[in-house]
């Protein structure tokens, strides 16, 4: 998919809880945005920061076409998240985009598939669950967080499907880590689709390996360049060390290596 | 447009910017933002002997003004560069260059050797100077008989154009160039990357796999400059000025140090289109101060 | 509050932050923002056997993230201290430190000598690395043989507390560390400023006076980080760590990197109060992570 | 003069021209702001300037007792004085000040004192005219800049004393350089203060020595600390290197050795 550096220009900044921001871009001369597909990211410019030197990479969470929108979900982290966080309608965001690779989605259309986010990880389980719903799949999906407020975007998660949701401290939906939660156990998937924190996608890993249950994993290392060209993300795998900007984020648990 | 040709060894650039190695990938990485055919020179990767599958995640860290990394040298060896690699870059219309790197000095004349059989690579850069491989790279580079010797061997081997890059992590950076100059370098090029740290001070560990990484970036360009001004005293060699350029104006200091051409680095990865727009700022440079080539700015510092 | 204190030679601090020299004037100047007594130390002015003009303006660039200066020892001389300065600045309630330069060995023992006599200045930072003045300085700082040569002489004079300031533009720090220690410093400091340049692009002129002029600021931080974690590996005395230290985060990665105290420089430019919440955030770090004491993460990394 | 760490409140951010802007502050808790002299100034904090690393010495422009204001005229220069430039009523700025010392002012109220001042150099002018005006003196000023947009604050010049002008391009006032006034040939002054640029200063300082004139200028050397600490702004005078942070920023030009 041919990459691009855009300037694109802030629709809206909606702060959905103290710590998250959805920020809603369009291109600034009205032409359509380039085709981007679930799992990709783009590496984001932070201007006005002096402690940010890098861009940031941060995963396409929607693409709606209708209004020609690129919706990016952020957690306020650190210096460079909480800066972006501050941008205002009118205003550009130079973006290099889309980078890295997609999610691969089996042919059967019945195929059972269930999209686990955990915290911010839900971001791009919304467009990859857009996607499949489009292509005629049923999707399920499962969030994971904190507590209920860290729950985001429910809405538009259930205009595309069943959401089942686990909280640590109980104030949504079941109480406990997303392994645990029933839909998990009661049914039997074909594929599990991950982003969250790495705690989480390991304990999924471990749970997909041992009911042999094919799963893809977004990765989130630490990233200079974005597009292959610095290899300073690498994860280990089955093949050596390779770019998780480039040949990832979105990996088969098979080809890691982690222990668990 | 104003003369922008440099000549570094029997290599004539279109214009001094080149892009440096391990920022750059193989050039095909960027060719969705610029025009490759535009740039004096392209350096890939660091290439060994053999395969290597460098250091363990994690290797980088933003520091201010800069980053460090410690990627170590990661690449498929030469074998595999002329085989897989080659045949996909060697059309690219820029001087296409090798950054050869090596733990003994028998690796770099091996490598360099069968560099030295590919039609499309005029020229390599010998790294000496690489701080993130225990058993090699910056170690010659600091001493200046160690890197006198790999000079000499490698001159032996190599009939193209050879540009040593040199490690700002020494005492004395001019005597390492005139000792290089000695054994018959056609170039140097500096800085390679200042050895640093970064501690992650919440959970009291080292943030790069291998504790000590090089550091890059805007951050290190004052050190970088100076150096190139010292080498610029002390060789007749033309200069290859880099370390922390992120701007046309940065390049001109360079130019201005003494440098002959420059390399890009970081800036690549916060702005994919930045060596264009360096060129295209050097130009408006001499125009605006009524230079009509980039020959005349070398060294009037 | 946890327990601050630390010991270099055979002084006492009641924290481990101190100033950097040639930053903080002789602590006068900070009397309004800060309350001085908090200060583990104070390190004054560079201060010469004679009188020195020092170099003539402009003496500073900005960098990013840092600046760069050249100074270039500017004082009246250690007599003028004596007579003018020593009786306004020694009942500050805090370790008062000279840092003592000089161009030739003489120099340094002679002033060394004097400022022993001084019964409120329980320690001297002896400056081998201040890249500013040509015959001297930072040469000293930069070969084992004359760095441990300086130190012996002024051993042989001055019976207080002997920290020795190390040079940063060397190959190997680790060795000079060891060579001063060898030769009976009761401490090492560092990072003194590294050597950069910066050019006027416009004017193709340097800025500074003297074309070279030396790197502090948060930008130098990830070398300084390194040279403190190589030194303390190599040496048994404490270590006093600077270079880029900005805020409490910083100060405590230099801890963890082995430094038993720090240095603030640059920094107290920025903020004049910033001493102050450093130490306060140094307390903060230890009660948030269970420390007593801030002797348990000295070298933790 | 004791000297302050302040965060001070933005009230006002008058955009005067292209490339000047007059900022107004007050104290946040509505406490009085410190006694400042005029000559001296405030090294200010710019806060979202990632090129810009050292805080930026800008002279007391004026201080409005009544309003309990303190105002900066700022000309945009580089990225610090531009994103200074942006501050909006509300937010605060830190300050350190007041730093260096201030004009001297002859006994006699008779005394013919004239304020010449260039470009931005203006700014320090007023608040010595006002003091001057307070005590008994009748002030007169000389405006110089290159056009008539250049010219600054004229208004409230006006209300201080006569006001001359000369601009390089005869736009406004007298075509020409402020040494080639009328009003300075024409008359017999016992003192002159002058800030502005430093070929302006000089000529200035040169017409003074030449008629006998006392003069004092204000220099605006390179600073980084602004309180006598680091050495870095000296000025060679005849006592030597001194600091112009701080035994200045105001000199007489007897002290300096300046080649006239
Ligand atoms: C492919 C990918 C997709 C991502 N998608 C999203 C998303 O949709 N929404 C979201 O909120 N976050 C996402 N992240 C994480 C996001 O990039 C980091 O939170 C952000 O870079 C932190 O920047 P900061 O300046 O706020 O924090 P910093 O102060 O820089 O650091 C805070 C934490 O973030 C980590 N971090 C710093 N720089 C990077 C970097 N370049 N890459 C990765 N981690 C870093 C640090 O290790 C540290 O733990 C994604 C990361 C990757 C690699
Ligand atoms: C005592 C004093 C009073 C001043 N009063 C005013 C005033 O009232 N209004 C006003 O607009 N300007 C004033 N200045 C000048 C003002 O400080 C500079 O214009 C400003 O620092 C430039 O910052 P910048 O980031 O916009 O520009 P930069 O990009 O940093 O530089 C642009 C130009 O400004 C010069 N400069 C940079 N840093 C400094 C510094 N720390 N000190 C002095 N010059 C510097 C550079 O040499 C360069 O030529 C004063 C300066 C001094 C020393
Ligand atoms: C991620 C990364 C990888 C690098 N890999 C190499 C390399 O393989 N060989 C080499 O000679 N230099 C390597 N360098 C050093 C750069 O080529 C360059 O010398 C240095 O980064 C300073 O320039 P800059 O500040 O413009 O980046 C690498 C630098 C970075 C940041
Ligand atoms: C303006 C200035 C003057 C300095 N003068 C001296 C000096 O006289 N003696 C000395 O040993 N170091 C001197 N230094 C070096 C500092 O003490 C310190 O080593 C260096 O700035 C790195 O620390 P920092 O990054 O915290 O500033 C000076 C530094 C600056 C910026
Ligand atoms: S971030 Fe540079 S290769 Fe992945
Ligand atoms: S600016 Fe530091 S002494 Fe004047």
């Amino acid at each position: 998919m041919k990459k691009y550096i855009l300037d694109l220009k802030v629709t809206e900044n909606l702060r959905l809880h103290t710590n998250y921001v959805l920020l809603k871009f369009t291109t600034v001369d009205g032409s359509s945005l380039p085709p981007m597909a679930p799992g990709q990211f783009a590496e984001v410019r932070v201007d006005g920061s002096p402690t940010t030197f890098l861009r940031r990479p941060i995963s396409i969470n929607y693409i709606d076409m209708d209004n020609n929108e690129l919706w990016l979900l952020i957690q306020l982290v650190g210096d460079g998240t909480k800066k972006l966080s501050t941008v205002s309608p009118g205003q550009t965001v130079n973006m290099v985009l889309p980078l890295g690779n997609t999610f691969t989605i089996p042919e059967d259309k019945a195929s059972q598939l269930i999209l686990i986010g955990g915290g911010v990880g839900t971001a791009p389980m919304l467009y990859l669950g857009y996607e499949l719903k489009q292509q005629g799949y049923n999707p399920i999906f499962l969030l994971g967080a904190r507590s209920a407020t860290d729950i985001l975007q429910l809405k538009e998660f259930k205009t595309l499907g069943d959401v089942f949701i686990t909280t640590e401290d109980g104030t949504l939906g079941e109480k406990g880590y997303v392994t645990q939660h029933s839909v998990l156990i009661e049914n039997k998937f074909d594929k599990i689709y991950t982003c969250g924190p790495k705690p989480m996608m390991m304990a999924i890993a471990k749970y997909a390996k041992t009911h042999n249950i094919d799963c893809e994993v977004s990765l989130e290392n630490n990233m200079a360049c974005g597009v292959g060209a610095c290899l300073c993300c690498v994860e280990k795998t089955t093949e050596g060390h390779i770019c998780v900007c480039k040949e990832g984020p979105i990996f088969n648990i098979n080809k890691l290596l982690w222990q668990i | 447009m104003a003369d922008l040709n440099v000549k570094i060894g029997s290599l004539t650039l279109k214009n001094p910017v080149m892009t440096a190695s391990g920022t750059f990938g193989y050039g095909l990485e960027f060719a969705d933002f610029i025009d490759l055919s535009r740039l004096g020179a392209i350096i890939v990767k660091g290439t060994t002997l053999h395969h290597r599958e460098g250091n363990p995640y994690p290797r980088m860290a933003e520091t201010p003004s800069g980053m460090l990394n410690a990627v170590g040298l990661q690449n498929k060896g030469v074998e595999y560069f002329i085989q897989k690699i080659y045949p996909e870059i060697k059309n690219i219309d820029t001087n296409m260059i090798v950054n050869v790197s090596g733990s003994t000095i028998d690796d770099y004349v091996a490598t360099s050797a069968k560099i030295a059989a590919l039609e499309k690579i005029p020229a390599i850069e010998l790294n000496i100077s690489c701080p993130n491989v225990k058993e090699g790279g910056m170690a010659f580079g600091t001493s200046c008989k160690s890197a006198g010797n790999v000079v000499k061997a490698v001159r032996q081997v190599y009939p193209g154009t050879l540009i040593v890059k040199l490690s700002p992590n020494v005492t004395d950076i001019a005597e390492i160039a005139r000792a290089v100059e000695a054994e018959g370098a056609d170039s140097v090029s500096l800085i390679n990357t200042l050895l640093g740290m970064a501690i992650d001070a919440e959970r009291r560990k080292p943030i790069l796999s291998t504790v000590t990484g090089g550091l890059s970036g805007a951050c290190v360009k004052p050190i970088a400059l100076r150096m190139v001004w010292q080498v610029a005293k002390a060789v007749k060699v033309p200069i290859i000025g880099l370390g922390g350029i992120m701007n046309a104006t940065d390049a001109v200091e360079f130019l201005l140090a003494g440098a002959t051409a420059v390399q890009i680095g970081t800036a690549n990865f916060i702005d994919p289109q930045i060596t264009i727009k360096v060129i295209d700022g050097i130009n408006g440079y001499l125009k605006r101060h009524g230079y009509n080539s980039v020959q005349e700015i070398i060294g009037l510092v």
